[in-house]
């Protein structure tokens, strides 16, 4: 997989992001968008990946932590706890990703592990609804979405 | 009263399967020949994903500030311990020695062996552990929250610390699966797969169940149409990374519950629970065609211990239901539950902080101890086991900040007394571990075992052994023994020897002389000639020992 | 009331026989809890390790080199015993015994577990006397056996009672 | 005395639990204080038999894969012991003499006929197709790495070895094994009359606990402690496994891989080796040789 695929990957997952909890929708409607939304990037992460980019089985998944984190800049309220409740997604599909990966002698990747928790600081620490807070989280997640290809050990 | 019947029923011969896979052991059940696993192991992971819908319900949606939970949350809740008691008896059923199940118990024993902590079944067996005990404090506090509005304030906290732990204990169930090198077992999506498998059943049986108390919950049923779209997408990457798809699965799990979009289907109770029940079947089948890929061969006992779940959750779960039907008959009364719940709710700040600093330090030191005495690990994979402890013992001071609302400090230390009695009891016996818990028998030890090799090295260890008692281990006499003897035995000198021969004395080791005892049969005619030559040797020293 | 306390001593009478009950049948069909002695000659070994000053390995061949210390034949107490040794009474009674005994008169079932092993010779190489586990002359007479527990091992071979320190590997011992 | 409900249920629970525990008990593996009873003559021929049973069911050799010369064991850098096997594959032609001294040297049992159909020989050594198949004993051994009880561990002498009484038959680790190398005792097979002790010196295995290949260990540890306790350094010189040592053609060579001077190390100078596919990037100590390097 070259990194622009990678980076297209990033893009796909955050196209379809601000509409997931815009408008109010029935839950199984929303279920219906997301899920679709997650055959997308699993169909475009099958088509692009190589069997020598061993993380690709977790890529359709980190897209749908990456959209998820990224809708949660469009809420309207709870934006706090949704907001660290989709990192929290994030590293949790990674580290576990990584954990099993790592019994078959894949390199665990530790980027992402540094870089994420650093999005808690602007989730609690800076005014939820202020641009300022938007921004600084989107390049948290934009590096951990990087450096989780880019740097390995 | 119909679902005791049903379980009874159901259970019985259930318990005679059970019996048999117990006195029989695995060969008694149709096992997978390459992965040594068979139907146990599905209905475990079945069985505890059911076990999610309770927390689910209660605690997750109750943080997420969904408004009907209450609703379905003591249904739930009592479904979740009924199926985690049925859950956690499927992996001792499957150990091939299931008497010695402690011995996974993550703590040093009198023996000083540590388990291997970077096997997920102890990190399954800490997750499940936790899980039971934290599961059923929260269900204990929010049946008494009912009667003391006091205790409503530790609700959120303890939904706060089972939160995690729930989805925790499914990932570490799907890692069973996930480390290995078994071709379809492997995923490192799994984690996320097996809890949205486990939400997707869970919501489905909270659907059977209310639908079975003449209830309905219509935010229920959408989150199973929900689910199962989720679930949709994880079938179709397993399709597309692995190859996997069975179209009988899809149907079932998938397409049956779409049906609900439709209403005038939808309106009929019937329909709905055979909607919830053809996912579950979906996801049961999809669980044992993981374990078991091949073609299947089962005996009666696969199909007993199928019974064995079904009429052990269903007996279980009446049971409970009717224990707090009587208790506390808020509990299941939706009018006064309603009321319940215009009261304000506060959050106990302070207890959960406290507590979860108490968590961070147990699994900190429990860290610190398990690395200390098996430094050999990969500390990353500890990790899994630390949460568990961390979330258990945050449970249990929360609770202790709960029970000081309620109860006095003398009770409080009763009950304490009595726990820390029983678990200090608990921990001795694992910590003591049972007798050689082994089949064969100890060594007999007679004049025939373990005889000594013969080699020109150990003629010395022969000499010494047979022959130093009479003779001495130098060739000098042993006075102190032979005293009595008479005539004495002639000392050898190198003169003596060699006018004797090397075949003479041997022949006089084999077949003895005066009182010399023959050795024959005792002694092999190698080790014969090796004992004259160590002889000689002796003599030689003693004669240069002699002139120097 | 009365009816009650008669239905909690019934109740409590069960479960206490109930659970005697089960610890007899279990004493009674795994009897190893009951020790065998099984010698069919008398002996003494204080008598002839420390009166005599006989080394244990005379009789117990390989307990000073070998893996195991075995039991000695009817041919190794001939070795000594066919000389008229000594007046002590009793002496009459023993030659009898001993004339009568079979050619192996002492079995003894070790209390270690068939799958591990024991070199008793690389033990008495590296120091660890015979007193260490089995006791005294005197002490073995009056009953003693070692006790075979693997924290005691395994405490001896991480030096913690005061001999070198040896192998922990698991399959050094088990086999 | 007062007893309220819940603590009456509380100690009916404890009861049922105390005699279901009693009830897990199995008569037989409980260790008794006397010598196991050996059959009377055990005949040879039904082991055989049994070997020439096996062999129909597995006609296809396993699939090789080039691997480097096996070094030091990953998790013991600093040792200097590597016990390891290598089998020529361009002398052996698949006699099975092997197979029987394996199963005669370790006491394996036979199995009952229902397991036999099922396929559940206890075989350490296998022979699929005309190709000896036994433990791989891997550096990185997946097997170790899931068993919870660590029965399953590394020993510093370069194998995998295995630890009976702490093995409770979870059997995570013979699902892990992609060569299949490991065996469960499904059956009591003393009780059944299915195992004999040939070898007094290997310990019978009890029904529920899972073995495999063991390098021969008992006649390693008796290398070991012979040569120790006449005071010799010991580098794994000297001592043969069954398999080996029965090998007409001395097809199978036994060694230390880190000792230059074994007879391991030398013939296999040259030589290609090769490993199971499935295990090749384990780290064997178990290899295949064939042809020229």
């Amino acid at each position: 997989m070259t990194s622009f695929a990678y980076m297209l990957t990033a893009l796909i997952a955050m196209l379809p992001a601000p509409f997931f909890f815009k408008t109010p929708m029935r839950v199984p409607f929303r279920a219906v968008l997301i899920g679709f939304c997650l055959l997308l990037d699993e169909l475009f992460v099958c088509l692009l990946s190589s069997p020598a980019y061993p993380h690709y089985e977790l890529l359709p998944f980190q897209m749908l932590a990456l959209s998820l984190c990224i809708s949660t800049l469009f809420l309207g309220k709870r934006r706090r706890l949704f907001a660290s409740l989709a990192t929290i997604l994030w590293i949790w599909i990674d580290f576990f990703g990584m954990l099993s990966l790592s019994y078959r002698g894949v390199d665990f990747l530790w980027m992402p592990f540094v870089v994420l928790p650093l999005a808690f600081y602007p989730i609690f620490f800076m005014h939820p609804y202020k641009k300022e807070t938007r921004f600084c989280l989107a390049v948290i997640w934009a590096a951990a979405w990087i450096l989780s290809y880019a740097w390995t050990p | 009263m119909n679902i005791l019947i049903f379980g009874i029923a159901l259970l019985l011969p259930g318990l005679f399967a059970v019996d048999s896979a117990l006195t029989l052991g695995p060969s008694s059940w149709d096992i997978s020949q390459q992965r040594f696993w068979g139907t146990p192991i599905a209905n475990f992971v079945f069985w505890i994903g059911l076990a999610h819908a309770g927390t689910f319900f209660s605690a997750i949606l109750l943080v997420l500030g969904a408004r009907w939970q209450h609703r379905v949350a003591f249904m739930a809740e009592l479904s979740t311990l009924a199926a985690l008691m049925v859950a956690a008896s499927f992996p001792l059923i499957h150990l091939g020695i299931p008497s010695e199940f402690y011995q996974m118990i993550p703590m040093g024993n009198l023996r000083s062996v540590f388990v291997n902590p970077e096997s997920p079944l102890v990190w399954d067996f800490v997750a499940i552990l936790a899980y039971g005990i934290v599961s059923s404090l929260y269900i204990l506090l929010h049946l008494f929250s009912l009667q003391k509005s006091s205790l409503e304030r530790f609700r959120r906290p303890f939904a706060w610390i089972l939160f995690p732990l729930v989805l925790w204990v499914h990932t570490i169930v799907s890692m069973d699966f996930a480390v290995t090198f078994v071709p379809n077992w492997q995923g490192a999506y799994f984690p996320l797969y097996f809890i949205f498998g486990a939400l997707y059943s869970g919501v489905a049986l909270v659907l059977v169940l209310t639908e079975l108390s003449g209830r309905r919950v219509r935010a229920v049923e959408d989150l199973l149409i929900s689910f199962s779209w989720a679930i949709l997408a994880f079938w179709v990457w397993e399709a597309l990374a692995k190859g996997i798809w069975h179209s009988e699965i899809l149907v079932l799990g998938f397409l049956v519950p779409q049906l609900l979009w439709i209403s005038k289907i939808r309106e009929i109770q019937g329909a709905r629970v055979l909607v919830a029940i053809s996912g579950m079947v979906s996801l049961w089948w999809e669980r044992l065609l993981l374990v078991q890929p091949e073609s299947l061969d089962w005996t009666w006992v696969d199909i007993g211990l199928l019974s064995f779940g079904i009429g052990a959750f269903c007996v279980l779960f009446s049971l409970l239901r009717r224990g707090v039907q009587k208790a506390f008959p808020l509990a299941l009364d939706e009018n006064a539950l309603e009321e319940l719940r215009a009261r304000p709710v506060q959050f106990a700040r302070k207890p959960f902080w406290i507590s979860i600093c108490f968590g961070a330090l147990a699994a900190l030191l429990f860290a610190v101890y398990f690395v200390w005495n098996v430094p050999s690990i990969t500390w990353m994979r500890l990790i899994p086991i630390l949460f568990p402890i961390a979330a258990l013992t945050a449970a249990l001071s929360l609770s202790f900040f709960a029970a000081r609302k309620v109860w006095s400090s003398k009770r409080i230390a009763w009950i304490l007394g009595i726990l820390l009695l029983w678990g200090v009891g608990v921990w001795g016996l694992v910590f003591r571990g049972s007798d050689v818990s082994y089949s064969e028998a100890f060594v007999t030890v007679s004049d025939q075992a373990g005889k000594l090799k013969s080699s020109a090295v150990d003629a010395r260890e022969i000499w010494n052994a047979r022959c130093a008692a009479c003779h001495g281990k130098d060739g000098n006499l042993n006075r102190k023994f032979v005293h009595e003897y008479y005539p004495l035995p002639q000392t050898l000198s190198l003169s003596r020897i060699d006018s004797l021969g090397m075949d003479s004395l041997k022949r006089v080791i084999l077949d003895g002389r005066n009182y010399m005892r023959p050795f024959r049969g005792r002694i092999s005619d190698k080790e014969a000639a090796a004992l004259v030559h160590y002889l000689k040797s002796m003599a030689l020293q003693k004669e240069k020992g002699g002139l120097e | 009331m009365r009816t009650r306390k008669v239905k909690w001593i019934v109740i409590w009478a069960v479960l206490i026989v109930g659970g005697a009950g089960l610890v007899a049948w279990d004493l009674a069909s795994f009897p190893e809890y009951f020790y065998e002695r099984s010698s069919r000659v008398p002996f003494n070994h204080e008598k002839h390790a420390e009166a005599l000053g006989l080394d244990c390995s005379k009789c117990h061949v390989g307990a000073e080199a070998g893996i195991r210390a075995t039991m000695p034949s009817k041919a190794d107490c001939m070795d000594c015993h066919n000389l008229p040794l000594t007046e002590s009474e009793g002496i009459e009674r023993l030659d009898k015994a001993l004339l009568n005994a079979p050619d192996a008169p002492f079995v003894f079932t070790s209390l270690l577990p068939s799958n591990v092993v024991f070199p008793h010779g690389l033990h008495v190489k590296s120091g660890v006397s015979c007193e260490t586990c089995h006791g005294s002359a005197k002490e073995i007479d009056a009953g003693r056996r070692p006790q075979v527990r693997m924290q005691d091992c395994l405490a001896c071979h991480q030096g913690k009672l005061g001999f070198p320190k040896a192998s922990t590997d698991c399959a050094r011992c088990h086999r | 005395m007062k007893i309220s409900r819940a603590s009456f249920l509380k100690l009916l629970a404890g009861a049922m639990a105390a005699v279901s525990l009693f009830g897990c008990r199995k008569g037989k593996p409980l260790p008794r204080n006397k010598h196991a009873k050996s059959l009377n003559k055990p005949d040879k021929n039904l082991w055989q038999k049994e070997i020439d049973e096996a062999r129909l069911l597995k006609p296809r050799p396993e699939p090789l894969a080039p691997v480097p010369r096996p070094g030091a064991h990953p998790k013991f850098r600093n040792g200097n012991i590597r016990f390891g096997m290598a089998i020529d594959l361009d002398i052996c032609d698949g006699c099975g003499k092997c197979a029987l001294a394996c199963m005669l040297e370790n006491n394996v049992p036979r199995v009952t006929s229902e397991d036999a159909k099922k396929g559940r020989y206890m075989h350490w050594l296998e022979l699929r197709g005309k190709m000896p198949v036994m433990c791989a004993h891997c550096g990185n051994a997946p097997c170790e790495k899931v068993c919870p009880t660590g029965a399953a561990v590394a020993s510093p002498d370069g194998f995998s070895s295995m630890v009976y009484p702490r093995c409770i038959g979870t059997r995570f680790c013979g699902a892990n094994c992609p060569l299949h190398a490991r065996k469960f005792n499904y059956a009591d097979s003393l009780t059944l009359g299915l195992a004999a002790k040939f070898n007094p010196e290997v310990p019978l295995r009890p029904q529920g606990v899972m073995e495999k290949c063991s390098l021969c260990i008992q006649r390693l540890q008796n290398a070991r402690i012979q040569a120790k306790t006449f005071g010799t350094e010991w580098l794994g010189k000297n001592v043969f496994p069954a398999c080996a040592e029965a090998c007409p053609k001395g097809a199978i060579l036994f060694g230390n891989w880190l000792d230059p001077e074994s007879e391991l190390v030398r013939k296999t100078q040259n030589r290609g080796i090769y490993a199971p596919k499935s295990v090749a990037k384990f780290l064997p100590a178990v290899v295949y040789l064939r042809g020229k390097a």
